[in-house]
């Protein structure tokens, strides 16, 4: 690896303050995608920010009426430890504890999940789905965008030079809503989504009255696939329904063939994942479980 | 001009301080700057475990911790676990049950099993393999590994 | 000795060496420290086949903390001859060529030059600075394209050789085997359901968790002492100084721990560079390969394209059976398809049989043995399509395999008569097996079998044990241990001197400490270094009945032992109480063994395995395994069943979803531990074990080895479940989810 | 006489037979006359006075160690075959 400085600022300002004098800085959260890039020579910098000393970062905040604001460095196995969440997000534990394995959740964070860009970022599309926002500062002030809207192509973000994301809001689960992230691997731990879907739906009366469909693996970015969801608004709950906004994820992804599978392949696997991913959620918001 | 930097850490109990060269992982601080060498090295990219150490309340592979982010932690590794110059339960198990062929793995294996079971003294074999899985072992195919952290975890609760 | 009445084989004491592995304390290749020490880096070719036309290494002689730069130039030129890489003899020059590339770079991944310096970070660093001029050639990366009309040619002056015939064809196949017995055409003739299928299995590594490691230093009186892990301490040193052009005698190995081999850790990569560098450098140098150099340039098992076809009669007799086996070598040649060969139909009693086998080198990394080497790949096809009769003959599986099995007696292809051997043994025990009978318990369900066969060998072994004054002794042996040899080698002196395994305290030692001994590999540790102990336990016996002798004033012919205790006439005296009585009697007293066995005993192995098969992702889930293996004797069962266990799982994996997946220009895409999918903790049941005991009448306590015989058959045995859950008959390794999906759809179709 | 098989990619030297029976005490002297008859086979086998790397000799169905020197029996099979070594 070559050579590089540190720096654990303390404060927000103070680490915009180092990316605007080190524009090559990289910053480190978990470390688990950005040490090994590193090392790989994927990516080169003379400084790496540590933002694991500044509070905000790493804070966790849950209320019932505003929601969960996570900061972009706290570890997954916080997550999963955290009370709060498992009554009010049972999803996002799910998401926390199968990001890596154990080892990878002492240190991973999906504010780092999501900043790696990876098409197959398992915590993307379920933050998508539960309709998560991004709070982001830089130089020029502090702006917020729907997670959706914040990769752009594999390995890039909306982030402007300077500029860093400091945490991700969830809004407060609605009443009769459940979600769900479902992914395949070939092994059953510790692998890349060769395929992913994360839904959420609110149900009501025995139909839905909305939901929410995005793809991990399938396109150059986490997919949202909009049209998915919104097929089923207003639809009944059934089997033809399901199938329905299955078929229409499917065709919306657009994945490439590599050595985690073949075109064909991924795109079978959105509709069956997706169909998957949508029962299962039913059933949670069903259950009341969310 | 680059810098080495100066870390003041706690490993296995014991204050230590070492200087290091920001790029360098803790694995290779325990290692070649601590002369720590139970902690192995098998991929250097976090997916085999056999560096794992606790760090604070974590687990974690130390192959993607820096050295100088274990400023002020507390470290434990493979040369902690036992307790003066009696085995720790799980060690013991590891022999008693042939847990160990190469036993370049078992370091890992050990300290990541000592997690589970202070946080979790009756896990459940689906729950063991669960917690594991970020370990490889290609020796033994996993079963009497298995079986020795359900020893132990029987001993510890005895 | 009565083999019903063992004292220590057969026991599961804890091993020797225990404590330090559990603590951290015992010292693998990687931990070895030296004052001074330098560390190594490799310029690895990014080109699976090129040219070298020119390297310029003198920006990175000039970096910073730089202290030596070298490449294949700076190996002595010697006139080519043999060398024995611990798998067999090869040309010095593919020996060389490997270690350093030259004149042409022949995978991705080929060494083609060394530097180093005062840290790791640095030598990379300079390593990026060498300069290498390539012409980049068209490369061929599996047999099929290797043997084309055509194909890039690897080696220009490599030409076919047909059984000690150099035929004039310059080609890609460095080899041609065939064994032929009875009359193909009319066994073919006489068959009434005849079975013809094609396979392709894919390159698979043998995954040891630990990276190759070498430490070197050219001392000042010109000896090379190394420190490394290997599976052959004998064979680093041989191979080192042969292509230092030294005397075997200036160059001394010390064999660290060793993370792991499975037949990966027997070639030499980087022991004579770290060598060169040192004396270079005036200091010593220690090499660590990362992981990706341990996928894309140590040696992995080969690749194959194998056809297979049988028939038989309505009755189940086979009555003819041909296969044509294809296997990639890798850069040089050498591919394990001899082996393979011998191997293919070697479980059953065939009278007409035509095997062809093809050592084919492509541009992938030199291949290397992976347990049982050859074996796994060939037993796939055969046991795939010995299924796929018995059930066009409405046959039980096992049944149509017993009907057929070979037997003492049996001839095998490559000519050789079957000694005992426990295949029919090993099938009973798996019909007897209450998983053979189990309930599947579910849809997409299905049970499969199959079983395989490894010869196992015996090469030379060496050890002394001295006696203690306290009763116990010191055994001093040449084997690595790699999964628990130390332990049972130790039972066996211990059976002998009629002592405790713990009261053997065994140690494994440099070659300047021991006689030559031979690999740890081929499942012969156990077998022929436990005979070596044998030996060397005996001399120390009749020592001692010598000392008991003069004790007792009587002829040494009248002292008896039996379990540790010395007998004549009316006196007796222990093992224990004798030991402390040397210095009186003449002095110490150490025993030798050494030893260059025959009668090995090959091993038979089977399994049994449920399955299931999501219908709608291919996925598999192995819900429940059987693993059956005559040990001959199981001197240690717990790490008897530690064999047969982690064998059976390596094989799941290399079944399942293990391969190097290989780009168009040669470059394996899936380089790490997170892609190459090595089968996790959670990804597997536990593994049931049935040591079946037909002991070798060739060994003094029966040991055939167990090794390697339990790889062989897992694929074929999944292969056979999914079929029965999936209904799909999958002919390419690995089995994946894609695969297993695309294989369903075609059905569909 | 021991027999001796012929591995079939030889048998184009010994006229398409598959076993012959020729007299020798070792596996040397058996080579030897084998060459007696079949002219050529000796340089198939051996390689500057030893067996060809990787070949093996097999008397009674067991790979022997001692090679050449190995002792042939009267009633004894000999085999040529490939050498095996292991992982």
């Amino acid at each position: 690896m070559k050579w590089f400085d540190y720096a654990t600022p303390a404060s927000v300002g103070e680490a915009v303050g180092l990316l605007k004098t080190h524009p090559g800085a990289r910053l480190l959260a978990g470390g688990t995608d950005l040490i090994v890039q590193l090392r790989a020579g994927r990516k080169e910098t003379d400084l790496v920010v540590d933002l694991k000393h500044i509070p905000e970062l790493n804070a966790i905040g849950y209320d019932a009426a505003g929601g969960l604001t996570i900061g972009a460095s706290v570890p997954c196995y916080k997550i999963y430890r955290d009370p709060a969440i498992a009554r009010a997000y049972p999803a996002l534990i799910e998401l926390a504890s199968l990001i890596g394995g154990t080892q990878i959740q002492g240190r991973a964070s999906l504010g780092g999940n999501l900043c790696n860009a990876a098409p197959s970022a398992d915590s993307v599309p379920l933050l998508i789905a539960m309709r998560a926002t991004c709070r982001m500062t830089g130089p020029g002030g502090t702006r917020e965008i729907a997670v959706e809207d914040f990769c752009t192509a594999p390995g890039r973000n909306v982030l402007q030079p300077g500029e860093l994301l400091v945490s991700l809001h969830l809004p407060p689960p609605a009443p009769h809503s459940g979600a769900r992230y479902l992914r395949f691997i070939p092994r059953n731990e510790m692998d890349i989504a060769v395929a992913g879907a994360g839904v959420e739906v609110v149900l009501d009366d025995g139909k839905f009255r909305s939901a929410r469909i995005a793809l991990a693996a399938v396109a150059p970015t986490p997919l949202f696939v909009r049209e998915a969801g919104d097929a089923l608004a207003g639809q009944p709950v059934n089997e033809t329904t399901i199938a329905r906004a299955a078929d229409i994820a499917r065709a919306g992804a657009k994945p490439i063939t590599d050595m985690r599978g073949t075109a064909d392949y991924r795109r079978h696997l959105c509709g069956v994942l997706t169909r998957r991913a949508l029962e299962a959620a039913v059933q949670r918001a069903r259950e009341g479980k969310r | 001009m680059h810098n080495t930097v100066r870390v003041q850490t706690t490993i296995n109990g014991e204050a230590r301080e070492f200087l290091c060269e920001p790029r360098q992982s803790l694995l290779e601080c325990l290692r070649d700057v601590l002369g720590l060498t139970g902690t192995k090295e098998g991929c250097n990219d976090g997916n085999c475990g056999a560096c794992t150490v606790l760090m604070d309340d974590r687990v974690v592979t130390s192959c993607l911790v820096l050295g100088v982010e274990a400023q002020g932690a507390q470290i434990t590794t493979i040369e902690g676990i036992a307790r003066g110059s009696d085995l720790h339960p799980l060690q013991r198990a590891f022999l008693q049950n042939a847990a160990l062929q190469c036993g370049v793995c078992t370091p890992g294996f050990i300290v990541a099993a000592k997690a589970l079971l202070d946080r979790e003294p009756n896990p459940n074999e689906e729950q063991i393999r669960l917690w594991l899985a970020n370990n490889l072992c290609r020796c033994t195919g996993y079963d009497k590994i298995i079986r020795a952290v359900e020893q132990a975890a029987e001993e510890a609760r005895a | 000795m009565n083999t019903e009445e063992y004292s220590v084989i057969g026991t599961r004491p804890v091993r020797h060496d225990g404590a330090d592995k559990v603590t951290g304390r015992a010292l693998y290749g990687a931990d070895f420290q030296m004052a001074g020490l330098l560390h190594g880096f490799i310029l690895r070719s990014p080109h699976a086949h090129a040219r070298i036309r020119r390297i310029d290494t003198r920006k990175a002689a000039a970096f910073p903390g730089v202290q030596a730069v070298l490449t294949a130039d700076d190996f002595p030129q010697v006139p080519e001859r043999l060398v024995d890489l611990g798998e067999g003899d090869t040309p010095l020059s593919y020996a060389r060529g490997n270690v350093l590339a030259q004149g042409k770079v022949l995978y991705r991944g080929h060494a083609v030059a060394a530097v180093a310096a005062s840290s790791i970070h640095v030598a990379e660093e300079a390593a990026g600075l060498i300069e290498v001029d390539y012409e980049v050639l068209p490369c061929a990366l599996t047999a099929p394209d290797a043997m084309r009309e055509g194909a890039p040619i690897l080696h220009e002056d490599l030409k076919t050789k047909e059984f000690g015939e150099q035929t004039s064809r310059v080609s890609n196949v460095a080899e041609h085997f065939r064994h032929a017995m009875g009359d193909i055409d009319a066994g073919f003739a006489e068959a009434e359901v005849t079975v013809e299928r094609e396979f392709n299995t894919a390159t698979v590594h043998q995954g040891y968790i630990e990276p190759h490691n070498a430490t070197a230093l050219w001392n000042n009186d010109g000896r090379i002492l190394v420190w490394c892990s290997t599976q052959g301490a004998f064979v680093v040193r041989d191979v080192t100084a042969c292509l230092l052009d030294v005397p075997v005698s200036r160059v001394k190995v010390t064999p660290m721990e060793i993370g792991g081999g499975f037949g990966g850790k027997i070639p030499v990569y980087l022991e004579p560079v770290a060598a060169l560098l040192s004396k270079k450098t005036g200091r010593p140098v220690k090499i660590v390969m990362s992981r990706k150099d341990v996928f894309e340039a140590s040696g992995p098992t080969p690749g194959s394209y194998i056809k297979v076809k049988i028939g038989a009669r309505k009755d189940g007799r086979i009555t003819a059976a041909q296969a044509y086996l294809a296997y990639e070598a890798g850069a040089y040649p050498g591919a394990m398809v001899a082996p393979g060969a011998m191997c293919v139909f070697a479980a059953y009693d065939i009278a007409n049989v035509v095997i062809d086998g093809f050592d084919v080198v492509v541009n992938k990394p030199s291949t290397a043995a992976y347990r049982a080497p050859g074996a796994t790949n060939a037993a796939f096809a055969t046991e795939s399509v010995v299924d796929e009769i018995a059930e066009k003959l409405g046959m039980d599986p096992l049944d149509f395999r017993l009907k057929n099995a070979a037997k003492q007696g049996t001839r095998r292809a490559d000519g050789p008569k079957y000694r005992r051997i426990g295949c029919i043994e090993v099938i009973e025990a798996m019909k007897k097996h209450p998983h053979y009978s189990a309930p599947l318990g579910g849809p997409n369900r299905g049970r499969g079998v199959a079983i395989g066969f490894w010869f196992n060998v015996g090469l030379p072994s060496s050890c002394t044990i001295s006696v203690n004054a306290d009763g116990t002794v010191n055994l001093v042996e040449g084997s690595t241990d790699i999964g628990g040899t130390r332990t049972s080698i130790a039972m066996q002196a211990a059976e002998v001197l009629g002592i405790p395994a713990e009261a053997v305290r065994p140690t494994v030692v440099d070659t300047d400490s021991v006689g030559f001994t031979a690999v740890t590999g081929g499942s012969r540790t156990t077998f022929a270094t436990g005979w070596a102990a044998y030996e060397a336990a005996h001399d120390v016996v009749r020592q001692l009945r010598d000392r008991a002798a003069k004790l007792w004033e009587v002829e040494a012919a009248s002292v008896t032992m039996d379990r540790g205790v010395f007998r004549a006439a009316d006196k007796s005296i222990t093992f224990q109480e004798l030991a402390a009585k040397l210095d009186q009697t003449g002095g110490p007293v150490v025993g030798r063994g050494a030893v260059n066995p025959r009668g090995v005993g090959g091993s038979f192995s089977g399994n049994i395995v449920d399955v299931e098969v999501d219908p709608e992702t291919g996925k598999v889930t192995i819900l429940r395994f059987t693993a059956v293996q005559d040990a001959g004797k199981a001197i240690h069962p717990s790490y008897v069943e530690g064999q047969m266990q982690g064998g059976s799982v390596q094989s799941i994996g290399w079944a399942l979803n293990e391969e190097y997946w290989m780009n168009g220009s040669g470059t394996m895409m899936n380089s790490s531990l997170l892609d190459y999918r090595m089968p996790t903790a959670l990804d597997l049941p536990m593994i049931d074990t049935v040591i079946v005991e037909v002991p070798n009448p060739g060994h003094p306590f029966g040991v055939r080895g167990v090794g390697e015989a339990n790889i062989v058959p897992p694929p074929g045995a999944i292969a056979n479940a999914i079929y029965h859950a999936a209904g799909v008959r999958m002919d390419r390794l690995p089995m994946n989810p894609p695969a297993i999906m695309e294989a369903i759809w075609k059905q569909r179709d | 006489m021991p027999t001796v098989y012929i591995p079939t990619l030889l048998q184009t030297v010994t006229g398409g037979k598959s076993s012959v029976q020729v007299d020798g005490a070792t596996v040397r002297q058996v080579i030897d006359n084998l060459e007696k008859f079949y002219p050529g086979i000796r340089e198939r086998l051996l390689d500057q006075g030893k067996l060809r790397p990787n070949i093996s000799v097999a008397v009674d169905g067991e790979v022997t160690p001692m090679g050449l020197l190995e002792a042939v029996g009267p009633q004894s099979e000999v085999h040529f075959v490939a050498a095996i070594k292991g992982g």
